[in-house]
């Protein structure tokens, strides 16, 4: 049986107040005061969380930093031999007890790929993995959707739970607030909040129930490795779908389970850090050999290599799983308005190559 | 091969369509939803396969992306000769971002241009709005509606909306604040790039592309760090290597997903270059951009 | 360059970098120095080849990053060593000083100027003036972000 | 490796540098933990991170045979920013190793089998593990020939070692691309070469590496001289930063080349994505 609380709308403060004061706790807001969009941030007494939208970039970051130091290094003299120099090595690797509140569906999906990625061998990233194990997930039962959004047609929908630990459904006068797993108890003890009604648990059930029955976006793209494989040396079709691209890296920065990433050096005078960054496949220099070459060179091996590894490789590779959560936050922020989802649909052959 | 606009994922969105044949003429669009400038892609490396020797490539542009065709010419990254342009009078085109967000309208069925109104139709009802609220900023301050070079003119020549002496208007609303208060509007502004580089990638006139300097780690002129430094370097490269060259077209605002107002950075230089040295870019053909060349006796300076 | 003028406080408090021709203005503050004219230690000298050789954002990044300052100068307008470099760059570095302020950083903060080899006094005036300026305007806020 | 965080790279000491050819040197280095380099344990073929701290990372192939516990061998081509400071080492110089990374050779599987290895350039260092791995346990492999070419003489690595290779038993024909004075080995491309030897197939696995020009046309005269695919090993090459199959870049399809290789047979290549 799972435990729930209710917090009534304007009741949202205290709660969040009371979690950041124990963790870290991350919110939904809009960008600015005449912005549309939205982005998540650490929450501080007086944020006004946005939970109506999605927000324009997702969560990624709080366990995926854009920047972050692998190591830090110091080239010092060696004590013992003046001509001699040696290399000081420091490597931290700490995280804090962080809740995302208001997250949706979509928005964690792409942490159970990264899961399986940076912890599922056969190497373990323990800089993610301490932040994974010390974050929890208040996700949204969605009820916002666009024409961009197709998480049913990746295996998800707009109540899928998988990944999180806490569900808030939003009713009419505020949030019903429920513990999905044991971790999450001692969250929901740390929110307070009110006993929910009889009523309130009913009117959550039904929303519950009647959002898991929505299909969100048309069409099945979990079974497509194969035409991929087919369309893989039709150039042709790969002009005809993505010619529009202007190569730059909005959609694999807003995209949820896009996680690839650079490794650079950076120095001070004696003294410096080895910086993982996020990186874009659809840059040219994301495959740049120092020999000059390029197995990437253009924007069509780059588009095919990103629908490739999402629709194609990493279901061979993690036993079915899509590499896309369906948030459509790649269609939406695309320059040239990109679908994604034609692109993967028309790999069947015989489909119209005409985008 | 012509380069124009079709429906895109929506009906309120429309993506960029090249037009190999005469079966494909009907995919062309012409609406005030046709939001992209197209002519980076006759510069960018996206032409393929190559055009034949001799043969045309045909382009769609609004006054705004005449003038990049102009900037491109003069600086012989293009052919006049090479090009066949249909030019078209524009009235301005949507802020789709804004539309959709105040709006609140989402499931929307269809969008049709009723005179000086937009008329969405979602699932339950047409909503009518008047097309001036959701005109992006570019168009509010739009001086040159009319391509200035083409081959064929689509409409009717149309009178621009703004008079040259208030082209300059957001950046004279912004040099009214102070010193400091400009500083924080930059620093939060720019403190939500996430340097995808759409705005670069996006421009016409960002001809070095995969060669760009914010990407090169000799010279390193900046590193992977996301601080606000920086961000505010990124945008300084972007901004004054198109100084005297951006023709305004507004595209690295419009597809700058975090809503970052960085066309306003290039403004600023314009009417530097306006008021400094008489210049105003992508009108001339002939013309040389003017921190391309120099003058000797120069007045004011 | 003298140095016996240095003051611990302000050689700590306030950088200002300096872009100075080979052919002029180095030769200028060479000359000051040689003439053991009293000279501000707040500038760091970077000597480049000409003043074209300025990029704008040679002067950007600085100012960015934290310099309370940032100065450029080379031969007067029309005695270049390649007879144009500094006309190139006079356009170029007065767009960006109109410019800066407009991103919020004081424009105070940055000049160009011109002095040749020979004017050892000039560049003890110019550099003098330009230290006492940006004492004036203060450090840099940028540099403690 | 650090057994708790596999982006650290273990400190070692560059302990001698070789000139190899005008672009190549080979750096042998220790690891500072001497008990470490005692213990450290990997397969032919298998690669390392080598660290320039504040320049960067680059994956190079460990070319010292796993028998050699005093130091691990890479050899350096001079291409970009790392391998370019890396070339500016010398003895005593501090040095960062990630190692050992990738799955290396199955030398079990070539046990009893006759070996044809074909290098140039620089691919002679993979092979260099291998070839004196073997000569360590020669009585386990049967005949094995090597056809290894440059573009001059004093192009071709590990000079100062063939003879010690040929005292291995080891047939050793050296090619280089056209005459030059006092040479005395062959004259042509190794591909070519190749055709002229004409090694039997029969119980014969060729292991290949070098520009991907020559492998081009190795993998076909191999082909015609009647070498089915399963039979020719290569290693490939691309860009990495994690070196431990997550940062995303390095893979062919589904396999990266980090981890699933860098050694594949022809057979597995065929069956991957032709992205090279």
């Amino acid at each position: 049986m799972s435990r729930a609380i209710f917090i009534p709308r304007d009741g949202l403060h205290p709660v969040l107040d009371r979690l950041s004061a124990e963790m870290d706790v991350w919110v939904p807001v809009a960008s600015g005061p005449q912005k549309c969009g939205g982005e998540f941030v650490r929450y501080v007494p007086g944020t006004v969380p946005v939970l109506e939208r999605q927000s324009t970039t997702p969560p990624k970051r709080i366990l995926l930093p854009q920047v972050e130091s692998l190591l830090s290094y110091a080239y010092v003299k060696d004590p013992e031999d003046a001509s001699r120099v040696k290399i000081n090595l420091q490597a931290e690797i700490a995280a804090k007890p962080t809740v995302v509140f208001g997250a949706r569906p979509c928005d964690v999906r792409g942490f159970l790929l990264f899961d399986r990625v940076f912890t599922g061998g056969p190497f373990q990233d323990e800089y993610y993995r301490k932040r994974r194990e010390n974050t929890f997930f208040a996700t949204l039962v969605c009820r916002q959707w666009d024409a961009a959004c197709f998480c049913s047609s990746v295996g998800s929908g707009p109540a899928d739970m998988e990944g999180s630990d806490l569900r808030l459904t939003p009713l009419e006068d505020g949030f019903l607030v429920e513990a999905i797993n044991r971790r999450a108890h001692p969250i929901l003890k740390l929110m307070g909040g009110e006993q929910p009604t009889k009523t309130q648990l009913e009117a959550a059930e039904n929303l519950q129930k009647e959002t898991t029955e929505e299909q969100v976006g048309t069409g099945d793209l979990t079974h497509s490795g194969d035409d991929f494989r087919g369309r893989f040396e039709d150039l042709e079709y790969w002009r005809s779908m993505v010619s529009q691209c202007i190569s730059c890296g909005v959609c694999t920065f807003v995209c949820p389970t896009c996680y690839c990433f650079s490794i650079t050096d950076e120095m001070q005078g004696l003294e410096g850090e080895r910086l993982r960054s996020w990186d874009s496949c659809m840059f040219y220099q994301y495959t740049l050999e120092a020999s000059g070459h390029n197995p990437r060179p253009s924007k069509f091996e780059r588009y095919r290599n990103r629908i490739g590894h999402k629709f194609s490789f990493i279901p061979a590779k993690y036993a079915g799983m899509i590499g896309c959560c369906g948030c459509g936050r790649c269609i939406r922020s695309c320059p040239v308005s990109i679908d994604i989802r034609k692109v993967v649909e028309n790999l069947k052959e015989n489909a119209c190559a005409c985008s | 091969m012509v380069i124009g606009w079709g429906t895109g994922y929506d009906p309120l969105h429309v993506t960029p369509v090249f037009l190999r044949g005469l079966e494909d003429v009907s995919r062309l669009i012409w609406n005030p939803l046709c939001v992209q400038n197209l002519t980076g892609y006759l510069v960018k490396g996206a032409l393929t396969p190559p055009l034949e020797e001799g043969k045309k490539i045909g382009i769609c542009v609004r006054g705004c992306d005449s003038r990049s065709l102009v900037a491109l010419i003069q600086e012989k990254l293009l052919s006049r000769e090479s090009l066949h342009i249909f030019g078209i009078p524009c009235r301005g085109t949507l802020d789709v971002r804004r539309l959709m967000n105040e709006s609140g309208l989402s499931q929307i069925r269809s969008v049709t241009i009723q005179g000086d109104h937009l008329v969405v139709q979602n699932d339950e009802e047409a909503h009518r709005f008047p097309l001036e609220r959701f005109l992006a900023r570019r168009c509010l301050r739009c001086r040159h509606p009319n391509p200035v070079i083409y081959d064929e003119l689509v409409y009717q020549p149309i009178t621009p909306r703004t008079a040259p002496e208030d082209a300059y208007r957001d950046v004279e609303a912004m040099e009214a604040r102070s010193l400091q208060e400009r500083h924080l509007f930059w620093s939060s502004e720019l403190d939500r790039c996430i340097r995808c580089y759409a705005c670069r990638n996006a421009c016409p006139l960002c001809i070095c592309q995969d060669r760009c300097i914010a990407e090169t780690r000799e010279p390193r002129w900046l590193t992977q760090r996301v601080n606000l430094p920086e961000k505010f370097l990124y945008h300084f490269i972007h901004a004054l290597h198109l100084a005297g060259r951006c023709t305004e077209c507004g595209e690295c605002e419009r597809v700058c997903p975090m809503e970052i107002p960085v066309t306003l950075i290039k403004e600023k230089l314009n009417q530097i270059t306006r008021d400094l040295l008489h210049y105003e870019a992508g009108l001339d053909p002939e013309a040389l951009p003017p921190l391309l060349t120099y003058n000797p006796n120069e007045a004011g300076i | 360059m003298d140095q016996s003028a240095a003051s611990g406080a302000l050689v700590d408090s306030i950088r200002i970098i300096g872009f100075l021709c080979n052919w002029c203005s180095y030769g200028g503050a060479d000359t000051a120095g040689v003439c053991r004219f009293k000279q501000p230690t707040d500038l760091r000298v970077v000597r480049v080849p000409c003043t074209g050789r300025v990029d704008p954002l040679f002067v950007a990044k600085p100012l960015i990053y934290g310099a309370d300052g940032v100065l450029v100068s080379g031969c007067h307008p029309k005695d270049c060593h390649y007879a144009v470099g500094n006309l190139y760059a006079r356009r170029r570095l007065e767009v960006l000083k109109n410019f800066l302020s407009f991103m919020g950083i004081d424009q105070r903060r940055f000049r160009y100027t011109w002095v040749s080899a020979s004017e050892g006094q000039r560049w003890q005036q110019v550099v003098s003036e330009f230290s006492e300026t940006i004492h004036a305007v203060g450090p840099n806020p940028l540099a403690r972000k | 490796m650090h057994a708790h965080n596999p982006y650290l790279p273990e400190l070692a000491t560059v302990k001698e540098v070789i000139q190899e050819t005008h672009n190549i040197r080979t750096l042998r280095i220790v690891l500072d933990d001497e008990e470490k380099m005692r213990r450290f344990v990997f397969r032919p073929g298998q690669v390392g991170q080598l660290s320039v701290f504040g320049v960067g990372e680059s994956t190079f192939v460990i070319n010292s045979p796993p028998s050699c516990k005093e130091y691990l061998q890479f050899s350096v081509m001079r291409a970009g920013e790392v391998t370019q400071r890396i070339h500016q080492l010398s003895a005593g110089d501090p040095i960062g190793v990630r190692a050992p990374l990738g799955n290396g050779f199955c030398f079990e599987e070539l046990k009893g089998k006759d070996i044809l290895f074909v290098g140039g350039g620089i691919g002679m260092a993979p092979l260099r593990t291998l070839l004196l791995h073997m000569i360590d346990h020669r009585a386990d492999y049967g005949d094995i020939m090597i056809i290894y070419g440059a573009r001059s003489p004093q192009d071709l690595c590990y000079r100062y070692e063939f003879d010690k290779w040929r005292e291995g038993k080891v047939d050793l024909v050296l090619t280089v691309d056209s005459e030059f004075p006092g040479w005395k080995g062959r004259v042509g491309f190794v591909p070519t070469v190749l055709t002229e030897e004409a090694p039997s197939p029969h119980n014969r696995v060729a292991i290949v590496c070098g520009p991907p020009i020559m492998i081009k046309f190795v993998l076909f005269n191999l082909k015609e001289l009647g070498f089915q695919s399963d039979q020719i090993l290569t290693t490939l090459e691309k860009r990495m930063k994690c070196g431990i199959g997550i940062c995303g870049r390095c893979n062919i399809g589904t396999n990266y080349v980090c981890v699933d290789g860098p050694v594949f047979s022809v057979a597995q290549l065929q069956g991957m994505v032709p992205e090279l």
